[in-house]
C-alpha cells in the first residue's frame, strides 16, 4: 500500500490560476440564476392549495438539503482520488468541502425547521429527512474536528479519507433505518417535500433554483481550496510570485 | 506458539494488568442506570417501559469509555509497530485484537445488565431480547469504535473525538435494536429485526477491521 | 542461533519530507554477514532510512528487497526493528513481552533475559525498571528472534558500557553467522568493523 | 403563463398568513452562504498576509545577493 506522492495534472499551482477564473465565472452565474429562481418561486410560482405560500420555503430547503449530500457523495469521490491517484488537490478539495458541506446542512436544518412551524405547528419534528439531515450535520462536524485535530496536512487528509469512505457507506444505511424508524412511530403525515404532481410553474423555479444553490456551492469550494493550497504551498516559489503580483 | 496464541495469552495478561479497565464500564452502567429512576419516577411501571432502552443507551455510552485505549498504550509503547513483523496481516491482527478486546471487556459488561434490568424493573422477556440485542450488535459497536480510535491515534491528546466521529454511525444499530425491544415489549416476534442487526453487525465486523488496519498503517508509517 | 541468511539490497532510495529532499538514490546491497553504520547529524534521515529499509515507511521512489522475495512488505518477518520507543509493553512483564513478541520458547526468553543482565526481574512490570533497563527489555529479542535482517535505531542510548560490550559482542555473532544488521548510533562503537553510509545533511 | 401572485408589493412582502416565516428563511439563507464566503474570503487574506510576513522576514535576514 504505497502512499507515494506524485503530481499527476492536478498540480496546486495549475489549479490555483484555473479557479480563480472558474471562482468568478461560477460567483456570477450563481447570483444570476439565485436571483432569478427566488424571485420566481417567492412571487410568480402559484400558491399551493394545502399549504398556502408556507410551502414556497421549498426554493431554498430542497436544493440546499440535496446539495448538503451531493457535497458528501463528493468529498467521498476526493477521498477515493486521494487513495488510488495519491492527489493532493483531492485532499484540498476534500477539506474545503467539508466546510461548505456543513454550512449547508445546518442551513438545511434551520430551513426545515422554520417549515415546521407552520406546518405542523411546532419548530423540531423528528421527521425522517430531518432526523438523516441531522445526523448527516454530525458526520460532518465529525470530519471538521478530525481534520482540525491531526496537525501533520497529509495524515489529516488520508484519515479523513477514511472516514468519509466508511461514512458514504453507511449513509444509506442510515437514511433507511431512519425512514423505517419514523414510518414505525408516526403514521406517514405530510412529508416534508411531498411533491403531488407539481405543476411546470412550480417545478421550474425550483430546478433554477438548484443550479443557483448548485453554483454557489462550486464558488464557496473553489475559493475555498484556493485558501487551502496557498497556506500548504506557503514554502513553494510559485507562491511568492502570485503574492507579489497581488 | 501460533500467534493467535500469543495474542490472546497477552490481552489476558493485559486485562490482569490493568482491572480498572475492566471494572470502570460496569461501574459507569450502574451509577449512570440508577440516575434515571432519580431524574424520573421510581414508579416501576414507567420505569419498566423506558427501562430496556435507557440500559441500551447506558451500555452504549460505557462501552466507549475505554474505546480510545485500544491502540493507544501501543502506539505510545511502540509495539503497534511490531505488530507489523508478525507474518500475518495487519487487518487479522486488528480482528484478533478487538475479539479478546469484545471477549473481556464487552461480554462481561453485557453481562452485568440483567442488574441494571432488575433496578429498572425491566420485564423479564424484554430482558432477554436486551441481552441478545447487545450480544449481537457490540461486534459492530466495538469495530466503530475501535476505527475512531485508531483515525484520531494521530491526536495528541486522548480524548473523545474518536468516539464522537463515530457515533453518527451508531445510528442505524441502535434503531434496529431499539425496534427489537419495542417488539419484545408487546409480544411480536423479533426475529427479523435480529436478523438484520446480526447481518449488520457480521458486516462490519468483517469488514471495518480493514479499514482500521489502513487508519493504523497510516499513523505508524507516518510518525518518524 | 540458526537463521537463514538472506541479502539486503536497495536501488535509488529517494525519500522528499515537507519538500526538503533527505536523500537521493541511495543504492546498496548487503550479502550476509555485513554490517553498515548509517551516519549523520540529526535530521540527516537516518530513522527515516531504517524505517523505510524496515518497511514501516515508503520511500518517494526506489525499492527495497530482501533475499528473492520482489514485495518488501512480504519479507517483513525477516526483519527485527529497534527504533526510539522501547518497543516493550509497559504494563507487562519482560516475559510476558518477550514471549508475546517472538515465536521464542519460555526457558530461551529466559536466557535472553540473563543475557541482557536482568536476572531476577522477569515478573516486575517494565513500568518499574529504569529507563536503562527498559532499554535492556527492548533489546533482549536480539537473544531469542532468529531473524537474519536486524535494523537498530541507536540501540546504544541509555546503555552503561558494561551492556554496550555485551551487545557489540551479540552483534558479531548475528553478523557471523551471515546475519545483516544495519544500525546507527553517536557513540563510536569500540569492537565492531562495520561499513558506513554517511548521510549528507542537506541544507 | 406567469403572472405576478400578489396584487400588492405590501402583500408580497406579508405574504399572506406565514410571511414570517418565509422571509427568515432566505435571510437565514443570505447569512449562512454570504457568511461563509466572506469567512474564506477573510482567510483567504489572512494567508496572504501571513506569507507575505514570512518573505519580509526572510529578505531581512538575507537579502537577495
Amino acid at each position: 500500500m504505497g502512499w507515494r506522492w506524485f503530481h499527476e495534472w492536478g498540480s496546486p499551482k495549475w489549479f490555483y490560476d484555473r479557479a480563480g477564473r472558474w471562482q468568478r465565472v461560477c460567483g456570477f452565474l450563481a447570483l444570476a440564476l439565485l436571483l432569478v429562481g427566488t424571485l420566481w418561486g417567492l412571487g410568480f410560482a402559484p400558491a399551493d392549495y394545502q399549504q398556502g405560500n408556507s410551502y414556497r420555503i421549498i426554493y431554498l430547503h430542497v436544493p440546499v438539503a440535496f446539495l448538503a449530500q451531493a457535497l458528501y457523495v463528493a468529498m467521498a469521490v476526493c477521498a477515493i482520488v486521494l487513495f488510488v491517484w495519491k492527489m493532493k488537490l483531492a485532499d484540498v478539495g476534500m477539506q474545503a468541502l467539508a466546510v461548505v458541506g456543513f454550512g449547508f446542512t445546518v442551513l438545511a436544518l434551520f430551513s426545515g425547521s422554520i417549515w415546521g412551524k407552520p406546518t405542523w405547528g411546532t419548530y423540531w419534528v423528528w421527521d425522517a429527512r430531518l432526523t438523516s439531515m441531522l445526523i448527516l450535520g454530525f458526520l460532518y462536524l465529525g470530519l471538521i474536528g478530525l481534520r482540525s485535530a491531526i496537525q501533520n496536512p497529509d495524515q489529516a487528509g488520508k484519515a479523513c479519507a477514511i472516514l468519509v469512505l466508511v461514512g458514504v457507506v453507511n449513509l444509506p444505511i442510515i437514511k433507511y433505518s431512519v425512514e423505517w424508524w419514523s414510518a414505525l412511530h408516526q403514521p406517514a403525515s405530510f412529508k416534508l417535500t411531498e411533491k403531488p404532481a407539481m405543476p411546470a410553474s412550480m417545478w421550474v423555479p425550483l430546478l433554477i433554483n438548484l443550479l443557483g444553490y448548485y453554483l454557489v456551492a462550486a464558488y464557496l469550494v473553489l475559493a475555498s481550496m484556493r485558501t487551502v493550497i496557498l497556506d500548504r504551498e506557503r514554502g513553494s516559489a510559485w507562491v511568492r510570485e502570485v503574492i507579489e503580483r497581488d | 506458539m501460533s500467534v493467535e496464541h500469543r495474542f490472546l495469552v497477552r490481552e489476558l495478561k493485559l486485562v490482569l494488568a490493568r482491572p480498572g479497565d475492566f471494572f470502570k464500564p460496569m461501574w459507569f452502567l450502574i451509577l449512570v442506570i440508577s440516575m434515571v429512576p432519580l431524574a424520573l419516577s421510581p414508579d416501576s411501571k414507567l420505569l419498566g417501559e423506558i427501562g430496556s432502552a435507557m440500559i441500551w443507551v447506558a451500555t452504549l455510552l460505557a462501552l466507549l469509555l475505554n474505546a480510545d485505549q485500544l491502540f493507544r498504550d501501543d502506539f505510545v509503547d511502540g509495539v503497534l509497530e511490531q505488530w507489523l513483523f508478525f507474518n500475518r496481516p495487519l487487518f487479522w491482527l486488528v480482528i484478533l485484537k478487538l475479539f479478546c478486546h469484545w471477549l473481556f471487556y464487552v461480554v462481561p459488561l453485557i453481562l452485568v445488565t440483567p442488574l441494571a434490568g432488575m433496578m429498572l424493573s425491566v420485564p423479564n422477556d424484554v430482558m432477554i431480547a436486551l441481552l441478545v440485542t447487545l450480544l449481537l450488535a457490540t461486534p459492530a459497536l466495538t469495530c466503530f469504535s475501535a476505527l475512531g480510535a485508531a483515525l484520531t491515534l494521530g491526536t495528541a491528546r486522548s480524548g473523545i473525538l474518536g468516539v464522537l466521529v463515530m457515533l453518527p454511525l451508531f445510528v442505524p444499530v441502535i434503531i434496529l435494536a431499539a425496534g427489537v425491544l419495542t417488539r419484545a415489549s408487546d409480544g411480536s416476534d423479533i426475529l427479523p429485526l435480529l436478523a438484520l442487526l446480526g447481518a449488520f453487525s457480521i458486516a462490519a465486523a468483517t469488514l471495518l477491521p480493514l479499514a482500521v488496519g489502513v487508519a493504523l498503517r497510516l499513523n505508524i508509517g507516518g510518525s518518524s | 542461533m540458526l537463521i537463514k541468511p538472506k541479502t539486503l539490497q536497495f536501488q535509488n532510495l529517494t525519500c522528499v519530507r515537507d519538500d526538503r529532499c533527505l536523500f537521493a538514490d541511495l543504492s546498496m546491497t548487503l550479502p550476509p554477514g555485513s554490517l553498515l553504520r548509517v551516519a549523520g547529524p540529526n535530521g540527516a534521515g537516518k530513522t527515516t532510512l531504517l524505517r523505510i529499509l524496515s518497511a514501516l515507511h515508503e520511500p518517494d521512489s526506489g525499492t527495497v528487497q530482501i533475499g528473492e522475495v520482489e514485495d518488501h512488505l512480504e519479507s517483513r518477518q525477516e526483519i527485527l526493528y529497534l527504533g526510539h520507543k522501547p518497543q516493550v509493553c509497559q504494563d507487562l512483564s519482560i516475559m510476558d513481552n518477550l514471549m508475546f513478541l517472538t515465536e521464542a520458547s519460555q526457558m530461551k526468553c529466559a536466557q535472553a533475559v540473563q543475557f541482557v543482565g536482568l536476572k531476577g526481574c522477569e515478573d516486575s512490570l517494565v513500568r518499574e525498571l529504569s529507563q536503562g533497563q527498559g532499554r535492556r527489555c527492548g533489546l533482549a529479542r536480539l537473544w531469542c528472534h532468529e531473524v537474519p535482517i536486524w535494523i537498530l535505531d541507536e540501540p546504544y542510548t541509555a546503555l552503561d558500557p558494561g551492556m554496550v560490550a555485551i551487545l557489540e559482542d551479540r552483534i558479531n555473532i548475528h553478523v557471523g553467522e551471515g546475519g545483516v544488521c544495519v544500525f546507527t548510533t553517536h557513540q563510536n562503537p569500540t569492537n565492531l568493523r562495520f561499513e558506513t553510509l554517511e548521510l549528507a545533511r542537506v541544507s | 403563463m406567469i403572472e405576478f401572485q400578489f396584487d400588492s408589493l405590501f402583500n408580497f412582502l406579508r405574504m399572506a398568513p406565514h410571511g414570517i416565516y418565509i422571509w427568515p428563511v432566505y435571510g437565514l439563507g443570505l447569512l449562512v452562504i454570504g457568511g461563509l464566503a466572506i469567512w474564506i474570503r477573510y482567510q483567504h487574506r489572512q494567508a496572504i498576509r501571513k506569507i507575505r510576513r514570512i518573505m519580509n522576514r526572510e529578505s531581512i535576514h538575507e537579502p537577495k545577493a
